[in-house]
């Protein structure tokens, strides 16, 4: 579904990304993992668009969407919920989440969507009236990830949603990814909670310095020697 | 008496008290450790004692001294040192110079500050990168750099606001280290932090907070096996 | 600027301050005008030819800024190497320029520039002919008010500015000297919108009469708005510029009937040359000069005056010659002359003036009027 | 390093000593000395609005009160108007106090509107209260003509204004500054106190924009409200000449200055009808692309020049 | 009685004339967080179209506002698209230089007005510039009053298009985090664009209602910079029922003042106004009208 094939990506004359390659197949749940700094969040960005000084291909099913500004990503059903939320604080609960759906499937199904989230996370159905930017952490957490889904996504790129989250939130955020991914949403995800993702994932690809320097099944790399040592601290 | 001690603080936005007639006392050389769900007022409880808003009622004390109504940027020259949940470095100036904005407060002298932060600096591992500008940090680095600027006003109350959230476990090992080391420097800390592992690995007591308010305190082991706890935050495969 | 040094021995430069751009152009810009065509036909009956060297203008843009002013008379005088200077429009401009060229022994020949100040320094270098003070553009109208309208109360509302202020101040002084009330004396920020606040208030002292000094469209907007409110009066004078320019009637349309004004000049004046330069102007620019138009028309005859009177084109020669001039000019006939403490400065010949069926009729001095006054003027509603 | 910067400093200055020397054409020592003067203001805006970051709109309320104070002197007092180089400055600081305790409530953009209408609030003041003459304004009688002499009085008031701000800066007040600029919350929890700091940037900002003011009146020998209290013409070409030079650096407002009269005049004395437009579109043309300024513009090529590897991307910091 | 009625008629009537005006502001500097010194420019060249169009074609002003809309739409577009959207882009130590570009901005269009008009005073005399209705001995401006409405009018549109449309909702968010706003698909300078533009309409149909009463020249918009400043923080940054109800307020304290204090410190009312909201009520009027 996803192909990236020798992407390389820089800021201003700093090139963080070297080569990359890598696929997520329809369906699929693959994690990408690398210390801070190591590009993660780079290429995310690099495939909805954010960031443009780039070279290699990205294909989403089957059209090359390396060129096209990052509206128009988004328009292909790739749906990016980015690292530090990045909500409208000014605007409602619920503006923020009729944000996520303003292309016209999603539109048509706005009020079902909106119900499915608040189904997910009560606690936004509760807040619906309120600024996003006076929510806690936690909570803006779970309306970034809302957002998303009322793209109704044929591919959910996370980026660290677990960040700040408290333990229970965690577990829950997992669990909904987790679900999502089960009801045929194709999800990619960067994480820092190592052992949990790749316990979970079907895939994962290991990020070093700007480059993919190994990859596997999840279960497989949980017992690779290099990963216990490098991100798991034991 | 203790060190630092916060008796019955509230606070209010609109209608909703964010922290909810909260107590508890600090004393000297410990690590208080802050957990409880989101939204439950950890960071509300470090702004307020910085007096970065006054709270709606309450006291709170340190070193004997009511300081819930002084000007917040007295709270540091009180000796209460503070970093950001979401780190503020001073982008355009280096991480040298980020370090001395903190070290003038006790010194007027450029030579002396700047002594002071290559120490500190070192201290913290960031001597390699002491000339980058702060904003081409990545948050690692960030974050260390938001402690090693409080370390350099000399505070004698630490408050530590998830230091280690978005570090991969590796890096939050680095980052614990820090910590211990301060604390042995004879520091006292409060730390807010969602890693359970790290905060097990290094509170001397646990303060659990919901909804503002007090669920427990007490040693990690008996804060980690509360009903409550664990009902309101760890969730079931924590127990 | 050793070049222009050179140069400068087979032309007599003269440095001309105008605003040529921002928001006072328009008049910098007539006055440019009026200084060129003057030229031209001085130039056509060989007087701008002294002595086989040619008088040459130097215009220079001052922006309507005091700082420009101040840079353009250092370069006409220090590297243009001109003999003496003309202008500028604004009063705050001609300040700056009078200051520098008293310091720097230059004459200057003030074209419009009207603030008391000016000739009242003692400052010999300076000369103001073609312009009066503004204290000073009510002289006729005060023979009028003594000898016909003889108020009793009167309204004065002027725009903050120098020429605004002099005006008011010139006229609450002979007004007490008569004895007559100010039942309302008030300034206004120019360009507001809105007027009717402070003409309600006027309203409410039910003055005599109202003299209001404003720029161009605040003073249409003040009639207008008069009318709006039926504020009626038996008389309202303004104390020139915007109430007697051709913009006013078009602008205030009908509210403009009836409204007077004192002024330096019209069309309709007596003076040797005064039609002929009002209908040269409109054939050759297509646009009606006003007052502004004769003062630089004027000034152009004086200078080329005084530089063929001169004996010699020095500084203090031409001094001399300025201060000798007896010229009859559009503007009347001019002589500076010192006097109520003003120096080098020519008596003004003022008029009032009032609009009848949409044209200026002068009504003031007896002798030149074109039309009778009419006093005291019908209510709105019945115009 | 430290060494060439001395060296530098006094080339400079025995280069700014000799210029009368050199240039002796009175019209382009006039230049030089209005180059001086918006030095002068726009090095004493730049330690408030480039290091400190509070970028104020209302700087003409200092200028015009400097000016004032020269002219109102002599109007009153009947004394030179030379004594306003005393009044002027300590006018503009005392009136900078309370303007301080005002404005540095508010941030940002608040704060710029907030000062932008104190300015204006003056400029109306003036010209409505008859203490200060009106909308007359003053006119003075220039004592001295020598442009030599003037020369060398602004030249002695920027070296001490810029001598003052480069002291000022890099002690403890200027990282204080700096940090401030940078993010205040971070700033206040290091114990800074922020407006204090602001204030103590405020008043000698506001000092030596007084003291140039009062110069002005006495070079220029005539002012009223519209000029010393202009928005456009005062508050924002401060603004414009840091912006030219380069905001946060020494001598920025100094070469800003320079380019803004050079260009300034040469587009009045040569293009005609179309200079302001040409000027507006300068203008344009330089927040667009050296958005630091020209100073900056330089460091920022001089950096692409030299460094080109080194993670993480960061760029060393040249001294602030 | 009579005095202080007509002072608070004019007064709510002049605030309606500037309230357009402060519409568009409230839209570029609220929404947008531009602080726009060349929006009075624009207002003026709105007037000079409805001049234009008046003139040629013999349009009348209120018809002739569309077409001024329409122009000072795409200029607005233009100076956002080709000037303020590069500028964001790079970085510079003192983010208010974008309000320096917006004043070349001011110097370039005024400049080009006066090389087109010169700097003569224009203006258009309608049937109905001076009519003007009497209630009880208190007069009341016919076009002030045809002003007043289309305010609402134009108020209440806008403010359904910002909260309950798409692309209103699209425009505040792009305002609050523009490449959020890429990730839902929004494309986002396209929308900023966009604001610009009806920013600017908005104020160009704010000087076409003065147009029948006032006049024009090159630097009159300069008159209206300060006053839609003050409006937009006294109603409240972004507001729109902030910036009308601001509006009459403005007008209204300027009128009593020029009626009781001083017409000559008309303008300091508005200013000490401006002051005091912005230091005890920084939220504005919205913190009581709730968007
Ligand atoms: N806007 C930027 N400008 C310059 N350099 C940047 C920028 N964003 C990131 N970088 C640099 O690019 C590199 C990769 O950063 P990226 O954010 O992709 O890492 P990451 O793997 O997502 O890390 P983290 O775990 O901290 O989120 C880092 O060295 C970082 O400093
Ligand atoms: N400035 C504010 N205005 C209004 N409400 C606020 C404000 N700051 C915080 N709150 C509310 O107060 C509550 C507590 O927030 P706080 O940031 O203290 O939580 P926290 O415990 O630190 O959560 P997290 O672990 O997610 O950081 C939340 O419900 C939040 O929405
Ligand atoms: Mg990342
Ligand atoms: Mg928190």
């Amino acid at each position: 579904m996803l192909k990236v094939k020798s992407l390389n990506a820089s800021y201003k004359d700093l090139q963080v990304l070297w080569d990359v390659s890598f696929e997520v197949r329809k369906g699929e749940f693959v994690v990408l993992l690398g210390a801070n700094g190591a590009g993660k969040t780079t290429i995310l960005n690099t495939i909805s668009g954010i960031v443009t000084n780039k070279s290699g291909v990205i294909e989403f099913m089957g059209t090359d969407i390396a060129k096209l500004p990052g509206y128009k990503v988004a328009a292909q059903g790739i749906i990016h919920v980015p690292e530090g939320r990045r909500l409208f604080p000014e605007m409602t609960v619920k503006e923020n989440l009729e944000m996520g759906s303003l292309f016209p499937e999603a539109k048509a199904k706005r009020k079902e969507t909106i119900k499915k989230v608040f189904d997910l996370f009560p606690i936004l159905q509760e807040k619906q009236n309120q600024e996003a930017g006076n929510l806690s952490g936690g909570q803006q957490q779970m309306l970034a990830i809302g957002r998303g889904l009322m793209a109704l996504p044929n591919l959910l790129i996370l980026d660290e949603p677990s960040l700040g989250l408290s333990p229970v939130l965690v577990s829950q955020i997992f669990d909904i990814v987790k679900e999502i991914n089960q009801q045929g949403v194709t999800v990619l995800l960067v994480e820092q909670n190592v052992a949990k993702t790749l316990s979970m994932c079907d895939r994962a690809y290991v990020l070093e310095n700007g480059r993919v320097i190994m990859e596997g099944q999840g279960q497989e790399l949980l017992n690779n020697e290099h990963i216990k040592e490098a991100y798991l601290g034991i | 008496m203790s060190l630092f001690e916060a008796k019955n603080i509230v606070k209010r936005f609109g209608g909703v008290a964010a922290v909810n007639n909260l107590s508890f006392t600090v004393e000297k050389g410990e690590i208080l450790g802050i957990i409880g769900p989101n939204g439950a007022g950890k960071t509300t409880v470090f702004n307020l004692i910085s007096c970065f808003f006054p709270p709606s009622s309450g006291e709170i004390y340190f070193k004997e001294k009511r300081i819930d109504q002084v000007p917040a940027h007295d709270i540091c020259d009180l000796g209460i040192g503070r970093t950001f949940q979401v780190v503020k470095p001073l982008k355009r100036m280096t991480v040298q110079e980020n370090v001395m904005v903190g070290a003038f407060l006790r010194t007027n002298s450029t030579a002396k500050a700047k002594s002071k932060a290559e120490e500190i600096v070192d201290f913290c591992g960031l001597t390699k990168f002491k000339d980058y500008e702060a904003k081409s940090l990545p948050l690692a680095l960030r974050k260390r750099l938001e402690i090693a600027r409080a370390l350099a006003t000399e505070p004698e109350l630490l408050m530590l606001d998830e230091t280690c959230a978005g570090l991969n476990p590796r890096e939050s090992e680095e980052a614990i280290a820090i910590i211990k080391k301060i604390r042995d420097s004879g520091m006292t800390i409060i730390i807010i932090e969602h890693i359970m592992k790290v905060m097990m690995g290094i509170s001397d007591r646990i303060l659990a907070i919901n909804f503002g308010s007090q669920i427990t305190i007490g040693k990690p082991q008996e804060v980690a096996s509360h009903p409550e706890v664990i009902k309101a935050y760890l969730g079931d495969d924590h127990a | 600027g050793s070049q222009n040094a050179a140069g400068s021995a087979d032309v007599i430069k003269v440095g001309i301050i105008l605003p040529l751009t921002g928001s006072e152009a328009t008049f910098g810009n007539m006055e440019k005008n009026a200084f060129e065509m003057a030229y031209e036909e001085l130039k056509a009956a060989g007087k701008t030819t002294i002595g086989g060297k040619d008088i040459q203008l130097l215009f220079e843009d001052d922006q309507g800024k005091q700082d420009m002013a101040k840079s353009a008379t250092e370069k006409l005088v220090n590297q243009d190497k001109v003999v003496m200077i003309s202008g500028a429009y604004s009063s705050a401009s001609t300040n700056v320029i009078a200051g520098a060229a008293q310091s720097m022994n230059i004459p200057l020949l003030v074209t419009t520039g009207s603030a008391d100040d000016i000739t009242k320094k003692g400052w010999e270098w300076v000369f103001r002919g073609a312009a009066a003070p503004a204290s000073k553009y009510t002289v006729a109208l005060w023979e009028m008010l003594d000898q016909v309208i003889k108020p009793k109360t009167a309204a004065i509302i002027y725009e903050s500015t120098d020429f605004g202020k002099s005006s008011a101040t010139g006229f609450r002084a002979e007004a007490e000297k008569r004895g007559i009330e100010i039942v309302y004396d008030q300034p206004y920020e120019a360009g507001a919108i809105d007027f009717k606040p402070m003409l309600a208030k006027v309203k409410t002292t039910n003055p005599d009469m109202v003299f209001a000094v404003s720029y161009l469209m605040d003073a249409s907007m003040i009639v207008k708005q008069s009318k709006e409110l039926d504020f009626n009066t038996k008389l309202v004078v303004g104390g020139g510029a915007g109430y007697t320019l051709p913009e006013f009637r078009e602008n205030a349309g009908e509210a403009s009937e009836y409204i007077a004004s004192s002024t330096l000049w019209v069309p309709s004046v007596t003076w040797p040359g005064a039609k002929e330069f009002f209908d040269n102007y409109v054939k050759k620019y297509g646009k009606e000069p006003d007052y502004h138009g004769a003062q630089a028309y004027a000034t152009m005859h004086i200078i080329v005056d005084a530089l063929n009177r001169a004996q010699e084109l020095s500084n203090t020669g031409i001094q001399k010659a300025l201060k000798e001039t007896d010229l009859m000019t559009v503007m009347g006939p001019i002589k500076f002359e010192d006097w109520e403490g003003y120096t080098n400065q020519n008596r003004p010949y003022t008029y009032v003036v009032q609009w009848q069926k949409g044209k200026l009729e002068v009504i003031w001095p007896e002798d030149v009027k074109s039309a009778p006054l009419v006093y005291p003027v019908p209510n709105w509603g019945e115009r | 390093m430290k060494n060439k910067k001395l060296l530098l400093t006094i080339i400079a200055l025995i280069a700014a000593l000799a210029v009368p020397l050199i240039i002796k054409a009175p019209y382009q020592l006039h230049m030089v000395i209005l180059i001086l003067i918006w030095a002068t203001i726009g090095t004493a805006w730049n330690l408030l609005g480039g290091y400190g970051g509070q970028v104020s709109f209302g700087h003409a309320a200092f200028f015009g009160i400097g000016a004032y104070s020269a002219g109102m002197l002599n109007l009153y007092l009947e004394v030179s108007p030379w004594w306003g180089l005393l009044l002027g400055p300590i006018a503009a600081t005392m009136i900078a106090y309370p303007i301080g305790l005002i404005c540095f409530r508010l941030r940002g953009p608040y704060f710029a509107l907030a000062m932008l209408a104190l300015g204006e609030i003056f400029r109306i003041l003036f010209t409505n209260l008859s203490v200060t003459n009106g909308a007359q304004g003053i006119l003075i009688m220039p004592e001295i003509t020598s442009k030599v002499f003037y020369y060398y009085i602004g030249l002695a008031i920027l070296a001490l204004t810029i001598m003052t701000t480069y002291k000022i800066v890099n002690s403890k007040i200027g990282y204080y500054l700096v940090s401030i600029r940078e993010d205040q919350d971070a700033a206040t929890s290091l114990g800074i106190p922020t407006t204090t700091y602001k204030i103590i940037a405020l008043l000698p900002s506001a000092f030596f924009t007084g003291l140039v003011g009062a110069f002005y009146m006495n070079y220029v020998s005539f002012i009223d409200p519209k000029i010393a209290f202009n928005l456009v013409n005062v508050s924002i070409m401060i603004i414009l000449v840091v912006m030219l030079g380069g905001p946060a650096t020494t001598w920025g407002p100094t070469i800003g200055a320079a380019i803004y009269i050079i260009l300034g005049e040469l587009f009045r004395a040569t293009l005609g009808a179309a200079n302001v437009l040409v000027f507006g579109m300068l203008v344009c043309i330089i927040i667009m692309f050296m958005p630091n300024g020209i100073i900056g513009a330089l460091t920022n090529l001089g950096r692409l020049l030299r460094q080109k590897k080194g993670w993480p991307g960061g760029t060393k910091h040249e001294s602030i | 009685m009579v005095l202080f009625g007509q002072s608070v008629i004019s007064g709510v009537l002049l605030g309606s004339m500037y309230a357009l005006i402060a519409l568009g502001m409230t839209l570029i500097m609220g929404v947008m967080k531009i602080i726009n010194l060349a929006h009075g420019a624009i207002v003026m060249v709105g007037m000079y179209v409805t001049y234009v169009c008046f003139h040629q074609f013999g349009l009348d002003p209120y018809l002739g506002m569309f077409a001024a809309m329409i122009v000072a739409f795409l200029l607005g577009c233009i100076i956002q698209k080709y000037m303020i959207n590069i500028l964001v882009k790079v970085e510079s130590i003192l983010p208010q230089n974008q309000v320096l570009l917006t004043i070349g901005i001011m110097l370039v269009l005024t400049e080009i007005a006066r090389l087109i008009f010169t700097s003569d005073y224009r203006s258009i005399a309608t049937g109905y510039s001076s009519k003007t209705v009497f209630i009880a001995d208190m007069s009341i401006s016919v076009p002030m009053l045809i002003g007043f409405f289309i305010a609402i009018a134009f108020t209440t549109l806008l403010h359904l298009f910002l909260t309950k449309t798409d692309l209103g909702k699209s425009i505040r968010a792009t305002a609050q985090d523009r490449d959020a706003a890429v990730y839902m698909g929004v494309n986002s300078s396209k929308i900023t664009v966009i604001t610009f533009g009806i920013g600017s309409a908005l104020a160009a149909a704010g000087g076409s209602l003065l147009l029948p009463i006032f006049y024009l020249y090159p630097d009159v918009g300069q008159l209206f910079n300060a006053k839609s400043f003050i409006i937009t923080i006294l109603g409240g940054m972004g507001s729109t029922m902030g910036a009308i109800v601001g509006a009459i307020i403005l007008g209204t304290a300027e009128s009593l003042g020029a009626t009781y204090i001083s017409m000559g410190y008309k303008d300091l009312v508005g200013l000490i106004m401006f002051i005091l909201v912005l230091l005890f009520l920084p939220g504005g009027l919205k913190s009581f009208i709730r968007r």
